[in-house]
């Protein structure tokens, strides 16, 4: 059975039995794409005899003809491997890489480095085209590297649960508000209320209005100050509602002293919720240090590139009076039969397909996959490199605001503390300032005429740890630049 | 094991970084928000880290493992190249927001995706934006939603969901605020007409369901039960889940529905990365269309001073639909997954029919192999099909009440003895309304021979002694995983001080 | 021990216990490179204490004074990863790819499509960072994957042994010969003389001449018509040597059916090597059916790309009598104590590390990996595929040699069948040609000069899988120029 | 089991193709050399190639996997950026044989590392052609021989190795015709100088030796070896497979050797690849340079109408050494590897010595908590070092004859009881003077962690019942692989028959 003796031949006796070509060189044949996916083609005939069928169209003898495609899809032949790469690589191509140029857009992603490591070992076969861990005996790779997910994400912003993802950052706010009104409604007095800061951009407002209108919550703003930070004030109308949602820093950069002082203000039956930009953690106060009951955030600046707006990651934690009214999928410990250590799904009633529509979410595929990416990164950058991430971002920042300071025609709208983004006053407007900047192959920032009524002249300007000093020269030249022009076409 | 958490090398990080900018003034953070104690990290070189994540990784099974016949779930292949595509330049460092200009390759390969999904589903708008499928329902739920707001029908409170429906169906209309309308199956598995005309009426804003169905079962009755849900004024939702039995066959809009959410991870092959990310795409009838989340992908002969995309003849822009409900992300979705799906779509282009007819040929293959072995092995008595039917389409269910009743094994114990066999185990216990259900999809990307394989090793887990079967798995990394001790005793994180 | 309860304490009781951070905000510390690669930095001297050392310096008290190294390597300093990969961007991208323009050159080399699947999967760590499976027991997945590219080899060029690589195809040409000389020396008429085609490149010459002086083999030539055909009468001349060395497709090209009547004439005592573009044999006969007894070649075409020459990995492939004294390692197929199947180095005898100075070869490390991106890609193809891949060569070849030779001032040298070059005779130098070509963003293929005396005005073109129609039609409009050009000059 | 000839798809290949070119005639193939019969390869499509080689990959170990202390290979950490970078555009489709101004980043990175192995070899010029430390030898070896031809000493036909050398020292030099001289080592491991003086002679072309010698013990008469060597007329040769153990320390040239090679793969972290490929350089000094195979990378002042090159102020390009003696491989070497041993040089720059000194500190500490661990668990009689000495450099040995002796347990076993606990096994059997050697290199990039637990379950392991260890390793894919059979019933290939 086994040995076998195919060199027992001497010269010329080894005669190869494979099938004798029956051509001379091959002709022009059609394309053969798909084949490389279908394993059975080719094997169609015997398998639907074995059936007692006669042809692939008794397979869909139940589907009635009035509602059956008639002819061939309208659509472009079949391609192969290298026809789609070589059209990708002309599609993408036509996009402008903010690696090839000077570029200062962030507003909620930020063009970071992700370590060479993480991506060779997220795409691996185990973990690229696993699927939700059902069966724990044999998913234990992915169990316990969100567990330990969830720990990282519960060491960074200081509370004591986390789940392993939400779709991305809006999504975790708004699942924080409508969590909040689910622990705190009963005992409101601001019932089905929840209060949003001012500066929220109207994108993540609207992802909140859609998850909050079907509880009929009514979501409120709550004033800034002119330096940026919060409006205590405004802030004390929010005592008694359901929840407050704050960012730190802030949608403008601007880290905020003040939010240490809300939980004391509004109350242990008013949710603190807390929006961060992960890596401002590595220098900046956890905010479950400070009295946050969730902290949510768009986790991509741990891990994932920016990719056009997704896949990214939302990041959710609570404290423990959330925990069985909080949306998505967690890892809990455990043992097996023999006692041994071993990771599954926990607290599973409280999601769709057990809870079904009183579930706590409709959340089933989530992001595992970017968490995974994240906690790599966190992995390797352990606290010491998450600290100089933050360094090099706010140094990065300090720089840009020192240089834009200096620079004709510019003005630093908050004279604050900023993490990497800060506003910036332009002469004349914001957008065609950005206009002529992209002219000029800078990529110039995020006009805030899209996100606030009476700011368009003014840009947010973001810095990474990818910012060069380069870049930061640029931007200030171009901008004396548009400055001059500006005086000059008045 | 490898524990994350007992790797603490004294000065360790596994990336080092650049030297940070220099400053004139060093930046400060405000002094009452100086973080006080370091996250307790571990501190591992890069070397531990890959070993670390490299052992985790052979502790996941996945499709490059082996079978994963995860019904419901379409665990096809992901073909190797649209990873290569994902990591070209012009993906991962695509800002949403940089002007369209910047963007004339992304968008019109969402174009290309919209304009394919909506040919193949037989809809007049399709949106990229929903991130997954649940989110996708709920995003249609939203625009019907709004839809009859904007008619003045504000009475359409409820929104009916056959029994066998997915979790997400119901849990995404009660999320939008609707009332949940639950109408049984029949006997067979089938949805029930008379039950839906019962409840059909004037309070309805719509139905939501899946063809085929949970059970893998077509609904002949499609037609009829949308003119039931149209009649009464309500709308037709398609939970798009299945898509990959029916792609080029049938469509939605060719069985009367108003609105489809696709999992383009399932049916489009983003791979599903242990749990996510997926891709939720909706497609609307034009009535449903100005209230799509935008902006959409959208292309214009170029006028005025505009010159082409670098891309083709047309101008590639965003749209934003009149009477948009807003986002439901904040961006533009997932697109790294858009795009490695319009790789897949590439690969088939018109000929898309022949991934559905080999992934119901597979199915079928598959049921039909399971009962031959297991009549050889003589333990044929020991389940019966979840529903009668002469076809199947992509997946199939099994009942395995007789093995219970008969010898005391579960669908569960059959699925841990699956597993023993180096197979991931199939879809248990969903649909609901299959007692002790195995839900069993193949996909197209498997050979004969593995589903041969297969039927033989199911035959024989049932012939194994029921007390060595409820001990299994056996050959796992770890034995059965006790949740209700997970449960009990709560541990959702590290727990430093052991 | 397992199960805890770090969520039992309620809100405000979950104390964070880790290290107080004793900074304000990090100053600018130096790079931290190599911490990452050293997992005991800031351990050492935790470990020396323990070993009874005092200092590193200890460690290194063997090695006297006068040897040793004073102050630092005068070299520059450490770089973090994202500074590596930047400077890497930049001087790779100073290379000109030739992905990025026409190109035409080959001649021994060949660009083409490796399948995306062959990358992700010979990257996993397991084959990646293993070495010689020493340890059969925990490398069974390289044994198999090497004892199936055997099997592949083998079925490819119609032999029944092949070995799991040598260094690439001019080494794998050249042991060969040694490999004749140790098996046919005895009965040799002539012996330690090996007869080799004069088209040979002289690059693969000078590899075969050092590889044969110390054996003191004397390498003479075969000559070769003038239709590029190997020269009967001067082939008769090896009768009696120990062995024959002839490519197919030759050097330039040209597919020869005269070596089917080589072996008759040469007869059994002395070897016929052939060496052999692989991906030929999708269509052109194994040279195991017509006599080889060695087949030998440059097995990047399967596999992998040209990456600057190297790596690569070489083919060799033998008949029965060949087996013992063949070079390189050699994986068999065997039993574990339990019977089951198992797979295991075999035949080590004739290598270096038993047999020392007596070794077959003096190979240790060889191109594995690269062989194991060759199986993968043999696999993907599987036979059909192969031919398809031959066959778009061919076609590509015919397609050029259609318009080069409608091309003014072009004249194609061998009117011959040709596999995916030829070679062409331009007006004037062919140097200065291709010269003028590559001003013109062309790489116009290999100038015959550097090969032979009297070619001074031929270049050799090759074609590929990736020629495309416009890249053929650029070459021609330029040729066509260049000849405009040269006739005006002259 | 998976099988790759098992897959017979009727249709199948893994990799469709695009059409070719349109031509006017179908070229052919001449009547006689039509292929007879297609090569019996596999049929698969790319799920079930994915899925075989990810399987096969399961089946291996690698650094990745787990502790790899096999000593003289140098299995170090393979930093996963150098990887990226040989994917960089501007490597892959580089042809050796384009014009010098197209390949101005590669002849840099060339330069580069010529200097940075000159410098931190104390060499003068420096070849990066050779693909593998043998071939390396082979290529000095080659030099040394022209050398001497060129100066008319022919008579000089001997070449010194200690019986301790790695068996390619012997092979290369044989290969390239010479005799060989084997002289024993002292007990203690040592070289013996009194017995290289008795052979040095006037027939004595060069000594080839490795420092630290292959039982990891610094050769510390190296300079008094070198002297008699020279004064006898040969040249020194340095076997730098153990570099690792002295960079920036000390140096071959320091040591008085004329020539060196490296091998890059070992001590510069190009992955091993299950065998392959390597990098193996030479050094030599000025005498030996005009010998070396070309090309070498040069550069200079761009002179006329030459620019600088894109990288920086020089014009880079290959320079042919006057005798050269031709080629060792025909183009410029392994240069995909080279770039990979350039972006792990970066990583260090002048901090190299901190990587010897860390392997050498890790190789010491190992020895230690092997006899310490062995110690507590009473089985320290069992094994002696390999050779006497306070320090070891980058890797030690022992010897397993107590062992032998007392137990029967040889060295073999105590390699495959490893196994059983997750590790590679140490080199075995290798060098030949220490009986039932075992030889052990840690290198830098492990944690004390990793070598305590190991040194614990090294103990473990010799307090295994014998009888046990005989029949270990019995949690592998497969137990004690059968060598005797596979060398008797050769099976090299898949036989169809069966
Ligand atoms: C039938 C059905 N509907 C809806 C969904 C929800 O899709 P997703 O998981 O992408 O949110 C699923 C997937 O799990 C499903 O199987
Ligand atoms: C001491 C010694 N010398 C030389 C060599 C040969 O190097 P290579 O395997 O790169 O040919 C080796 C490696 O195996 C070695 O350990």
């Amino acid at each position: 059975m086994i040995g076998c003796s195919p060199i027992s031949g001497g010269l010329k006796q080894f005669i190869m039995s494979g099938t004798r070509m029956d051509f001379h060189i091959p002709t022009v044949r059609s394309v053969r794409a798909m084949v490389d996916q279908l394993p059975n083609r080719g094997r169609e005939a015997e398998m639907l005899q074995e059936m007692g069928l006669s042809s692939m169209e008794d397979l869909f003898s139940d589907i009635p003809d009035d509602v059956r495609f008639k002819g061939e899809l309208p659509l472009p032949g079949p391609q192969s491997e290298e026809e789609i790469i070589s059209d990708a690589r002309r599609l993408l191509g036509a996009n402008a890489d903010m690696g090839s140029r000077p570029s200062f857009l962030g507003a909620g992603l930020y063009r970071n480095y992700v370590p060479a490591a993480v991506f060779q070992l997220v795409t691996r076969g185990e973990f690229l085209t696993a699927y939700t861990p059902y069966q724990p005996e044999v998913s234990q790779g992915m169990l316990q590297a969100m567990w330990e997910f969830q720990t990282l994400i519960s060491e960074l912003v200081g509370l004591p649960i986390a789940n392993l993802s939400l779709y991305d950052g809006s999504t975790a706010a708004a699942e924080a508000l409508t969590c909040a009104v689910r622990v705190h409604n009963r005992k409101a007095s601001q019932p089905n209320t929840v209060y949003v800061s001012a500066l929220t951009p109207p994108d993540k407002m609207s992802v909140m209005h859609n998850y909050c209108q079907g509880a009929e919550i009514d979501i409120r703003t709550i004033a800034h100050n002119d330096d940026g930070t919060i409006n205590m004030d405004s802030l004390k109308e929010a005592a008694g509602s359901c929840g407050v949602y704050l960012e730190q820093p802030n949608p403008l950069g601007v880290l905020d002293e003040g939010l240490t002082g809300v939980k004391a203000i509004i109350g242990e039956h008013t949710a603190l919720i807390v929006g961060v930009q992960p890596v401002s953690l590595g220098v900046v106060e956890a905010p479950g240090h400070y009295g946050a009951d969730i902290v949510v955030g768009e986790g991509q600046p741990l891990g994932s590139p920016v990719t056009g707006g997704g896949p990214l990651y939302g990041i959710f934690a609570c404290t423990k009076p959330y925990l069985r009214l909080m949306p998505g999928r967690i890892v809990g410990r455990s043992i097996d039969v023999d006692g041994k250590e071993a990771y599954c799904l926990t607290l599973s009633t409280r999601e769709q397909h057990i809870r079904r529509h009183r579930a706590t979410s409709n959340i089933c595929t989530n992001e595992t996959l970017i968490a995974l990416m994240g906690a790599m990164h966190m992995a390797l950058l352990g606290p010491d490199g998450l600290r100089d991430l933050a360094h090099r971002n706010m140094m990065a920042c300090q720089k840009a605001k020192e240089v834009l300071a200096a620079t004709p025609g510019v003005r630093i709208v908050h004279d604050a503390h900023h993490f990497n983004e800060f506003a910036i006053e332009v002469q004349g407007s914001a957008a065609a300032c950005l206009d002529y900047l992209d002219s000029n192959g800078i990529i110039g920032g995020l006009d805030l005429g899209r996100w606030y009524e009476g700011t368009t002249n003014q840009l947010l300007i973001t810095t990474t740890d990818q910012t060069t000093l380069r870049d930061i020269e640029s931007l200030s030249a171009q901008l004396a630049l548009w400055a001059a022009h500006g005086e000059v076409s008045a | 094991m490898s524990h994350l958490f007992n790797h603490n090398g004294a000065e360790n990080t596994g990336y080092s970084q650049p030297t940070p900018l220099a400053c004139e003034t060093e930046p400060t953070v405000p002094q009452g928000l100086i973080r006080s104690n370091a996250a307790r990290w571990p501190r591992l070189s890069e070397p531990e880290m890959v070993r670390h994540y490299t052992w985790l990784s052979k502790r996941n099974f996945g499709i490059d493992t082996g079978f994963y016949p995860l019904g419901s779930c379409t665990m096809k292949h992901n073909p190797r190249v649209n990873e290569v595509i994902a990591q070209l330049p012009g993906i991962a460092d695509i800002h949403p927001h940089q002007p369209e200009h910047h963007l004339q390759g992304l968008l019109s390969i969402f174009y290309e995706m919209q304009h394919m999904l909506e040919v193949c589903a037989g809809m007049d708008q399709v949106t990229l934006q929903p991130v997954a499928g649940a989110q996708g329902e709920f995003t249609a739920i939203r625009c019907i939603q709004e839809y009859f707001r904007h008619r003045g029908e504000d009475q359409r409170t409820k929104v009916i969901v056959p029994d066998s429906a997915h979790g997400t169906n119901p849990a995404s209309a009660a999320m939008a605020g609707f009332e949940i309308v639950e109408i049984p199956s029949l006997a067979d598995g089938r949805m029930d007409l008379d039950a839906l005309a019962a409840v059909a009426d004037e309070t309805t804003a719509a139905m939501m369901i899946t063809n085929p169905n949970t059970l893998g079962l077509f609904e002949a009755d499609i037609k009829a039960a949308s003119e039931i849900v149209h009649q009464a004024g309500g709308q037709m939702y398609y939970d798009g889940a299945n898509f990959n039995a029916i792609l080029g066959i049938t469509s939605p809009g060719l069985m009367g529905f108003d609105s489809v959410h696709f999992n383009l991870h399932k049916t489009f092959s983003q791979p599903h990365g242990g749990g996510g990310p997926g891709s939720g795409p909706i497609g609307v009838k034009a009535h449903l269309a100005p209230f799509l989340p935008g902006p959409l992908a959208a292309r214009r002969e170029p006028t005025g001073d505009e010159r082409p995309s670098a891309v083709d003849e047309f101008w590639y822009h965003w749209h934003q639909p009149e009477h948009s409900i807003g986002k439901v992300q904040q961006w533009h979705g997932n697109a790294g997954a858009v795009i490695r799906c319009w790789a897949y779509y590439r690969r088939y282009g018109s000929g898309l029919k022949a991934m559905s007819e080999h992934a119901v040929l597979n199915a079928n293959y598959l049921r039909h192999a399971i009962h031959r072995e297991a009549k050889k092995a003589g333990v044929d008595h020991l389940f019966i099909d979840g529903a009668e039917t002469d076809v199947a389409k992509h997946e199939f269910t099994l009942s395995m009440q007789p093995a219970k009743d008969a010898l005391g094994i579960s669908a569960m114990d059959v699925a841990k003895g699956l597993l023993d066999r180096g197979y991931m185990a199939p879809t248990v216990y969903f649909p609901l309304v299959v007692p002790e259900c195995m839900m069993i999809e193949p996909t197209e990307t498997e050979s004969k021979d593995t589903l041969d394989t297969f039927a033989e090793h199911f035959a024989q887990v049932l012939k194994t002694d029921p007390e060595a079967l409820h001990a299994a798995p056996i050959t796992t990394p770890v034995r059965r995983v006790d949740e209700v001790y997970a449960a009990r005793n709560l541990c959702l994180r590290h727990p430093y001080e052991e």
